[in-house]
């Protein structure tokens, strides 16, 4: 069963990779699409049987790397955790696949891309069932790849090119974090699988590590290491940038990866890891507040972005923050409820906002958009749905997730509680300003360019199928599973698949937190709602009037707090200044020409010098013979004859 | 100062001066002259010390044929000596600084000869029973037979050599023949033409 | 007093050579220029005859005339050397020096008496006898150095040659005369037995005879004649130089060091140190800058002289063995070198610089393959027979201690390899020049067996191996 | 004033120091230095005469004995090349030998 | 196993090829191209089937050198010793595997002097497997050396444009490199009497004379790695060298350095490897960020990946004195991995200059336009160039990576910023030839890959990832054999390990 979910995606890869062409389009979808379908039943099965009926089980396949102490074997591993990812993946890549039928319809490489999808849902399969980190690191390279591709799926386009490049080498940076804590932690126990490593963890607490001249201790630098890898994955502050431009990517991937799916793999990694995790405050501690600034961070652009598809990324930046947020407390199943009901909400938003680009013609400007719930209306009604479980809206998954992490931070003993409490507040105003924002730009209000709008037309039913799904899990997962994640049945639920200290109460700690810090977010949603109403409804002048007014702001959020600019400046630039500079100056001037052009034309300076004495006159011949002989009868007379 | 030490000094400084003109004296010719002067003096100082044969030898051979065949090449060779021997101070400071380090060293280190380990021997005559031509000759075509075989071959060599290089065969040059000048009869000789008379040739 | 007469049986092919000298000058002074062919083809046979004598002639230490001459395996194994280079000298110089109307039936016999003087060298067991033979081998050099005598470049090679050769064998005599004063005698043997310590004496006696014998090597600082002598001789004159004289110059050498000085080894061990460093760190530098083939056989030759006299720095009978085995590779190359040298020649004569050989690759395929191995051996690249006699020399160098000489001399064959490597390029990946004309058959003859010697010679190299390993022993 | 071995043995040396300045010093005649190259074998045949003599073994006296007869083939032959090379070059002055270098 | 001398048939079963070529193929014209191109191909190819029956008959779990030969040849001085363990196997059969594939992707390229040219690849394979199978120091010396030879002649007659100035300084950097190491062969035999590497192996040589014996070995390995900074002749060979020429480079001359060091360094002078541990680590680590760096602004596809492949022999360095199990068998993962990697993208870079005759970057642009299949196997490779999971070029640096964590973390810090880097110049690369629009009219009639390329290069890219997901057959058989190595260096460096280990 686990080898079906996991491998069925990737025999519709290779197959659909090696013939697609031979195949024909149509064919090539109906396969990638069928086998995930059945892939996403076995993951429902496998879900209940093991959440519920407390099967879980690791299948050995067969050996990877071994060598030395080194022992790291392809297994499967399933238990509570690894099967409510398991769940989403499927699900949501099943729907993404089924939705790109219809919206990939008119582009001719069909079959290269619903291979691309495919291998990216073995990868995060992979990822999610591995048991032990180098598994893991394959599969976190090997969505890597597939993001990179699937974002450069149309590579005639340069930005998409650039998009791609950018966020292969951004993962690439939290990557070697990830892999210096790979190191570190075999170091330590000198295992990599989780069983063992889990097994060694408490003895490492007191232990330390010599690590970059400094020492630290061993759980701190270890979780560190391993955090930078999941901020790159999950983009967070500081390795973030690839994420907006990721939306290059056709939109569905947008969806999958870049929202439900491989973002989140950073928070899986954390909550897989909690036991290390659990170890080091410390670690935590930066983990807080990493995801309490990027939450805000990235709501704050999100305020003033123009690209449908953008506004929804950096609320899904924003929204990973949250989920750090929890883990930052030691809230992992809160942390793991947030990435569970976000991928179901952030998928639909990203969904249906495809089916606007779609009906739009591939127009994703909201100022280009306005009106169109008349046009679209299904449409509408979905991304309303998405829009309120993101906002948090009562009821839906959004509320019992994202508020149970605000209280989380609240309830939280960290010295960053207050900075992460103040924080996601605020940005739970944002999140719904700029949902809202969007809505309204989008459906409501005028239409702004009339040929689009007159050629709008609602999608076809594969996409909408789809649509209809998610929001059924938009509006109910967080109904029905808050008490699995943050009520009292987690310990039952996760058993084993997490970890928390016996120190760790955060879970009923936040059951007793006072009622205004409970309604905070509510209010704050409302504040968002109200301001958004206002300016993009009632007076639509006004974002203008204010952007004008505070122009410095304005631009500070519109080009993404310069972060772009400054680390081109701080590593591009300087990359390749310092390549240009070691391949002239180091490798040409001073190698070369120290070394082999160097010595060459010093041997031909000698050359030149001797040769000059052969003058061709005799008596200097017979001078060098003299001067021969006296020399040696002057060195034995003073100093070598004894 | 007993005689022998004033011939030596005599003898060894005429042959040093004479040999320091050699090579310093602007004329060809003039150094040919002193090189037999040389030559003669050290004769002398082969006399001297005991080694007539050899000082004869130095007499006949350099004197008698070596000298005079430089001489001879000398004066062949029709060079303008005027323009010759300039520049010869040009080099001499370095050359004689190098000569006179070599020179210094060569008599610091002989100044104090001794003999090896192993060999004896004195201040006195090379073979006191016999004279030295005697004692010469008795080793010479015995135990050194090889050598003086030896010998043949280098000057044999000498004589091709010099051969060699410069016997020419000219083209086009009459040369007189003997055996043909002898053949030669009347007949050969004369050819008797009757001329008419009033006719002429 | 009666003497007997002595024992003429270990020099009979020395004698042969004399007689056969002596009877073709004859027969060539009667028969006068028609002679040429005869006299050569006897010569070369007189030549073969000689190496069946010494092959065939004793083996052991046997010493005849008063101990002045040596027969033994290390006197053999060089004899049978200089005899194939005089010969294969000879035999290449004939077609070339008829063609260059440059043929006399007195070169022939020059070259035997040469040779004669070389085996003189080669068997010499006392001072006397190492002159006498040195003298008879020079003097004739002189003569065919200057044997194109209308020729300016020749005949100023030969007086070159001539002045500092009369210069250094005044140096070698005044070195012999203080050794003979300083140790009694002149025998060998008998030096060896006065000579137990060094005195400043006798070690500035070994100086200056070192100082001659570098001369006829072509040491550094004693070489400066080397370039301009083999670029002004005539080609096939060039090939004698640098092979067969050369082989008796080391022969001597080892003669000396070894035999006669072997309680003094420190101070000349010192000598030929520095000496062989200079040697290769000139050669390899100064060819460099050449164009024309032999003036860069002749650096060449000069940096090979180095790298032998490094075996014998070692002083050691490794070392002498490579010297042995390094001599036999180097007189290989050199005679195949010169081979193609002198069938460089196109419609409007003979060429000489490198850029002629522009392209053979493409124009003559299998010269420029064997050419290539030549220089490639000549480098010291394996698995060329080249490398293996720089191997040998610098296992003894190693063995001795010598590590600077050791490291600075593979580092100057590093920079040597480098023109060899010119030359391969030229041939290989320049644009072809004008065919050259067809190879004599003896010049292709020469040229087949010596590159197929350098090529195979690391498949079954026991033989000289052996050879020289037994030639070693002798002397020690 | 006894004169000994050392006084034959410098006047050698001075003999042969002279003989090889001359042969470098020289610039304008190449029969001067064969003249030099005669005086260095003489200051040999000093050396070895007078070791001969103080040794009490004559084979030093032989060994001049062929030294001088080397240096009379060698004077032959020197001056038979200086003929060749000045019927080719016109003039025997030592610079004038030069036409090949490098 | 066999009752014949199968190494040496290996070994020099080309060499009969190019003597066939040499006796039986007359003149210049097509027939002679054809038939000089068919008997290469064979030979090559009986060659890679014969070395396959090696595998069949080695046992990994034999610690000795399995095959052995033993003829007479220099006396005393010198045996003929052949014989391979776990480490020189991958090597001879990545060279007998590579050779065929060489042969072919001259097929068409190679126009003139043809029979040259397979003359002069045939030689040089012999010289390489036996480089890899010679079991006496001198002898491994001569096929070490010998290699320069036919190496010099294909770069000089079939390069490019500086191709004289490539080959020269390929061939006298590597030479004085491993003059040096000649002289430390000579001393060895007089310290140990033999130059039988069996018997070295076991020797000890004195700890001062270690110091220098490795100095003078390092020479000639850093050279033939080549490491920073004596990398420089690389990237100029590889330009100029013809296609076949860089992927024999690439694919087993560099491995000779990194096969030497474990055979030789190692074992035979393990106290000084432990001393000069630091300073590899040192230089390996500049080589990976350095030449990554570097590798990022060329403007030429080869000398791009030549530059890579310097960074990615710096993990081999690197791995190699970690002096552990995972470090050494990641090296030498990391090195038959390479084999296949880079080769395989010399070959891409052919197949495209075959058609455009140019390498710079500039000049390409949008090839998947027109070249899906080349596309798709290029980024495969690229991607194991970049060490991506799953591929072949992720192993051995994951492995080497790791051991130096507990040897030095501050190495581990500054390497794994190679992983970076390697991403930014591989990808960028890719960027600039495959994607984008397909805009040059020059690219608007190029065509795929044909036949003759996909049978070159499929079999590359199949095992670049089947050893990526399943490194087992090359990890095992060298397992023992390494596993000998760092026992002997644990021994040795008892002290400095200890020292420097936290764990036990």
């Amino acid at each position: 069963m686990y080898q079906a979910i996991v491998f069925l995606p990737l025999v519709g890869f290779l197959v659909v990779g090696l013939f697609g062409r031979a195949l024909g389009a149509r064919a090539s979808e109906l396969i990638t699409t069928s086998l995930l379908f059945v892939s996403a039943f076995f993951a429902w099965i496998v879900f209940f049987r093991t959440a519920f009926g407390g099967h879980e089980g690791t299948v050995e396949l067969f050996t990877w790397i071994a060598s030395g102490n080194l022992d790291v074997k392809w297994a499967l591993k399933v238990d509570t955790l690894t099967a409510v990812m398991l769940i989403l993946v499927t699900t949501v890549s099943s729907l993404v696949h089924l939705y790109s039928m219809g919206y990939m319809h008119e582009d001719p490489s069909r079959p290269r891309f619903f291979a691309y999808l495919s291998l990216f849902t073995f990868a995060m399969l992979m990822l999610v069932t591995s048991d032990n980190l180098v598994q893991l690191f394959f599969g976190w390279e090997g969505v890597g790849l597939a993001s990179y591709l699937l974002i450069g799926f149309w590579y005639d386009k340069p930005s998409a090119c650039a998009a791609a490049m950018k966020a292969f080498i951004v993962n690439r940076v939290g990557d070697f974090g990830f892999a210096l804590g790979i190191f570190a932690v075999f170091y330590m126990t000198g295992s990599v699988s989780f069983e063992a490593v889990f097994a060694a963890a408490p003895s490492l607490a007191d232990k330390s590590l010599h690590f970059l001249g400094h020492e630290w201790s061993a759980p701190t630098i270890i979780c560190l290491l391993l955090f930078v890898g999941a901020m790159g994955k999950s983009a967070q502050l500081g390795l973030h940038t690839w994420l907006p431009d990721a939306m290059e990517g056709p939109t569905p991937v947008s969806a999958l990866i870049h929202a439900a799916t491989m973002v989140t793999a950073g928070v899986f990694m954390v909550a897989r890891l909690s036991p290390l995790f659990e170890l080091s405050q410390t670690a935590l501690n930066v983990v807080l507040f990493v995801g309490a600034s990027t939450a805000f961070f990235a709501a704050t652009i999100g305020c003033v972005q123009n690209d449908i598809k953008r506004v929804i990324a950096y609320s899904t930046c924003s929204q990973l923050g949250y989920m750090f947020v929890a883990l930052g407390t030691g809230a992992y199943s809160v942390g793991v409820f947030h990435l569970l009901t976000h991928g179901f909400f952030k998928a639909l938003l990203f969904l249906s906002a495809g089916s606007v680009i779609h009906a739009m013609h591939h127009e994703q400007d909201m100022r280009h958009m306005g009106g169109l719930w008349r046009k679209i209306p299904f449409t509408y009604a979905t991304m309303m749905i998405g829009g309120l479980a993101l906002t948090g809206f009562p009821f839906t998954a959004g509320y019992f997730s994202k508020d149970a992490i605000i209280e989380t931070a609240f309830a939280s003993h960290s010295p960053f509680s207050t900075y992460a409490w103040t924080l996601t507040v605020v940005a739970a105003a944002l999140t719904s300003f700029y949902t809202w924002r969007q809505m309204f730009m989008t459906f409501h209000g005028h239409p702004h360019d009339h040929h689009h709008y007159d050629h709008a037309h609602e999608s076809p039913l594969t996409m909408l199928i789809p649509l209809g799904v998610l929001s059924v899990g938009a509006v109910f997962a967080g109904m029905i599973l808050y008490p699995y994640f943050v009520g009292h049945d987690v310990e039952h639920f996760f058993r084993e698949a997490i970890f928390m200290g016996t120190d760790n109460k955060i879970l009923e700690e936040i059951h007793h937190i006072p009622g205004w810090a409970k309604w905070a977010p509510t209010v704050m949603m409302a504040l968002g709602f109200v301001v958004a109403y206002w300016m993009y409804i009632l007076k639509p002048s006004v974002p203008k009037a204010l952007a004008r007014q505070n122009d410095l702001l304005y631009r500070f959020l519109l080009n993404k707090w310069y972060f772009d600019e400054l680390y081109d400046v701080l590593f591009v630039r300087s990359a390749k200044w310092l390549g240009t500079f070691l391949w002239k100056e180091g490798d040409g001037r001073v190698i070369d020409g120290y070394g082999p052009n160097g010595v060459s034309a010093r041997v031909l300076d000698v050359t030149d010098r001797v040769v000059r004495l052969q003058t061709g006159y005799l008596y200097h011949y017979a001078f060098v013979m003299l001067v021969g002989v006296a020399a040696l009868i002057t060195w034995f007379m003073f100093g070598g004859a004894h | 100062m007993n005689m022998s030490a004033l011939f030596f000094y005599l003898f060894a400084g005429i042959a040093v001066a004479s040999a320091f003109m050699v090579i310093a004296s602007r004329n060809p010719v003039h150094s040919v002259l002193f090189l037999i002067l040389t030559f003669v003096n050290a004769a002398g100082l082969f006399i001297l010390i005991g080694a007539e044969f050899l000082a004869m030898i130095l007499i006949v051979v350099y004197v008698g044929a070596v000298a005079v065949l430089f001489l001879f090449v000398v004066m062949m060779l029709d060079v303008d000596f005027v323009e010759l021997r300039q520049g010869f101070l040009q080099y001499l400071p370095i050359g004689a600084l190098v000569g006179l380090v070599f020179l210094a060293e060569l008599v610091l280190v002989f100044g104090s000869w001794s003999f090896g380990t192993g060999v004896t021997g004195a201040v006195a005559q090379a073979t006191p029973a016999v004279s030295n031509t005697v004692a010469i000759g008795r080793v010479l075509y015995t135990d050194y037979l090889y050598f003086f075989q030896a010998a043949g071959l280098v000057l044999l060599v000498a004589m091709i050599g010099a051969i060699v290089l410069t016997l020419r065969h000219r083209e086009n040059v009459k040369r007189q023949s003997i055996p043909v000048q002898n053949a030669r009869t009347k007949a050969m000789a004369m050819d008797v033409v009757k001329v008419p008379s009033g006719k002429g040739l | 007093m009666i003497h007997s007469l002595p024992a003429l049986g270990p020099a009979l092919p020395e004698i042969l050579l004399a007689v056969a000298a002596i009877g073709l000058l004859l027969y060539g002074a009667l028969v006068g220029e028609k002679s040429v062919n005869t006299v050569n083809g006897l010569a070369i046979a007189a030549l073969f005859a000689a190496l069946v004598l010494v092959v065939l002639g004793p083996a052991g230490p046997v010493d005849t005339f008063n101990g002045s001459f040596r027969v033994d395996a290390f006197g053999r194994f060089l004899k049978v050397l200089a005899l194939i280079g005089a010969g294969a000298a000879l035999a290449m110089s004939v077609d070339w020096l008829k063609i260059e109307k440059q043929s006399r039936f007195e070169y022939a016999i020059l070259v035997l008496l040469s040779t004669l003087g070389m085996m003189m060298m080669i068997s010499a067991g006392d001072l006397i006898a190492l002159y006498m033979g040195l003298e008879l081998m020079s003097l004739a050099l002189y003569v065919i150095a200057a044997n194109n005598r209308d020729s300016v470049r020749s005949t100023e090679a030969g007086l070159k040659y001539f002045v500092l050769g009369a210069l250094s064998s005044g140096m070698l005599l005044y070195g012999a005369s203080l050794i003979y004063g300083f140790t009694g005698s002149v025998n060998f043997g008998r030096i060896a037995e006065a000579a137990q310590a060094p005195s400043l004496g006798l070690v500035f006696g070994i100086v200056f005879l070192f100082a001659g014998l570098c001369f006829k090597v072509s040491a550094v600082p004693f070489h400066m004649w080397t370039p301009d002598v083999y670029e002004g001789a005539p080609t096939p004159v060039t090939a004698f130089f640098a092979s067969a004289p050369k082989v008796a110059a080391i022969a001597v050498f080892i003669r000396v060091a070894v035999e006669a000085l072997p309680h003094v080894t420190p101070q000349w061990q010192q000598i030929l140190v520095f000496v062989s460093i200079a040697s290769m760190a000139l050669g390899a530098f100064a060819a460099i800058g050449q164009r024309n083939l032999k003036r860069l056989m002749a650096y060449s030759s000069i940096g090979h002289m180095g790298y032998a006299l490094v075996g014998l720095a070692a002083g050691s009978e490794e070392g002498v063995r490579g010297v042995l085995v390094y001599m036999t590779i180097y007189m290989a190359m050199t005679l195949g070198t010169f081979a193609c040298l002198l069938s460089m020649r196109r419609k409007d004569g003979m060429v000489e610089t490198i850029d002629d050989l522009s392209g053979l690759a493409r124009t003559s395929p299998l010269m420029a393959f064997m050419l290539a191995a030549l220089m490639f051996s000549l480098a010291g690249i394996p698995p060329l027979a080249g490398f293996l006699a720089k191997y040998y020399v610098f296992l003894a160098a190693i063995q001795a201690g010598l590590y600077t000489l050791a490291v600075i001399g593979v580092l100057a064959s590093v920079v040597g390899a480098y023109y060899y490597l010119r030359i391969v390029k030229v041939m290989y990946f320049d644009e072809p020049a004008p065919r050259f004309e067809p190879m004599p058959t003896e010049l292709r003859a020469i040229l087949a067996i010596s590159s197929l010697f350098i090529i195979l010679f690391f498949v079954y190299p026991a033989p000289l191996l052996t050879a020289a390993g037994a030639a070693a022993r002798a002397l020690f | 004033m006894v004169i000994g071995l050392s006084h034959y043995l410098t006047v050698a040396a001075i003999l042969f120091t002279l003989g090889t300045l001359g042969i470098f010093l020289n610039r304008k005649n190449v029969i001067v230095i064969l003249m030099s190259v005669e005086l260095i074998l003489l200051s040999v045949n000093i050396n070895l005469v007078a070791f001969s003599v103080f040794l009490g073994n004559i084979t030093g006296q032989i060994f001049a004995l062929f030294v001088l007869t080397v240096a009379a083939a060698e004077a032959a032959i020197g001056l038979a090349i200086l003929v060749v090379f000045f019927r080719n070059r016109g003039s025997i002055a030592v610079e004038d030998i030069n036409t090949m270098k490098g | 196993m066999y009752d014949w001398p199968i190494l040496s048939v290996v070994t020099f079963l080309p060499l009969v090829g190019a003597l066939l070529i040499v006796l039986m193929i007359r003149g210049d014209d097509e027939v002679a191209k054809r038939n000089a191109r068919w008997v290469a191909l064979w030979a090559t190819l009986v060659t890679f089937v014969i070395s396959l029956l090696l595998l069949f008959g080695f046992d990994p779990s034999n610690t000795d050198f399995q095959f052995v030969e033993h003829r007479t040849w220099l006396g005393d001085a010198a045996a003929y010793r052949m014989g391979v363990d776990g480490i020189s196997l991958p090597f001879v059969i990545l060279t007998t595997f590579l050779m065929p594939i060489c042969i072919l992707t001259s097929w068409e390229s190679i126009q003139h002097r043809v029979k040259e040219y397979m003359i002069c690849f045939l030689v040089l394979e012999t010289l390489m497997v036996g480089t890899f199978s010679a079991l006496d120091l001198l002898l491994f010396y001569f096929f070490f050396e010998g290699g320069l030879i036919p190496m010099f002649l294909i770069i000089g007659i079939w390069g490019g444009k500086r191709r004289i100035y490539a080959t020269f300084k390929f061939f006298l950097y590597t030479l004085a490199g491993s003059v040096l190491m000649m002289l430390a062969i000579m001393a060895m035999y007089w310290q140990a009497g033999t130059t039988d590497v069996t018997v070295l192996l076991k020797h000890s040589f004195p700890t001062g004379m270690q110091t220098w014996l490795w100095l003078a070995f390092f020479a000639s390995f850093a050279v033939k790695m080549p490491m920073w900074p004596v990398h420089t002749w690389l990237p100029d060979a590889h330009v100029e060298a013809p296609t076949a020429g860089s992927v024999i480079l690439a694919g087993i001359l560099l491995k000779m350095g990194g096969y030497g060091l474990l055979r030789f360094s190692l074992p035979m002078f393990p106290d000084a490897s432990a001393y000069f541990a630091p300073l590899v680590f040192t230089l390996s680590v500049v080589a990976i960020i350095y030449t990554s760096l570097v590798a990022m602004m060329q403007e030429d596809i080869k000398k791009l990946i030549a530059y890579s492949s310097v960074a990615h022999m710096g993990y081999v360095t690197m791995g190699i004195f970690t002096l552990t199990q995972e470090g050494i068998q990641g090296a030498v993962f990391q090195m038959v991995s390479h084999g296949f990697v880079a080769s395989a993208l010399f070959l891409c870079v052919g197949v495209i200059y075959d058609r455009m005759h140019t390498r710079e970057i500039a000049a390409y642009g949008g090839l998947v336009n027109r070249m899906p299949i080349y596309a798709t196997i290029f980024l495969i490779l690229t991607m194991a160039n970049v060490g991506l999971p799953g591929t072949s070029g992720f192993v051995g640096e994951f492995l080497t990576l790791m051991s130096t964590f507990g040897r030095n973390n501050w190495v581990t810090f500054f390497a794994t910023t190679g992983v970076i880097l390697s991403a930014a110049y591989a990808l960028w690369l890719y960027r600039r030839v495959v994607f984008g629009p397909l805009e040059k009219d020059s690219l608007k009639s190029i065509l795929d890959v044909n036949r003759r390329e996909l049978v070159c290069l499929v079999p590359l890219v199949v095992l670049t990832i089947l050893f990526g997901v399943w490194p087992g057959p090359i990890l095992d058989a060298c397992n023992v054999a390494v596993g000998a190595i760092v026992a002997r260096a644990d021994v040795a460096a008892g002290a400095v390990k200890a020292a420097s280990l936290v764990l036990p």
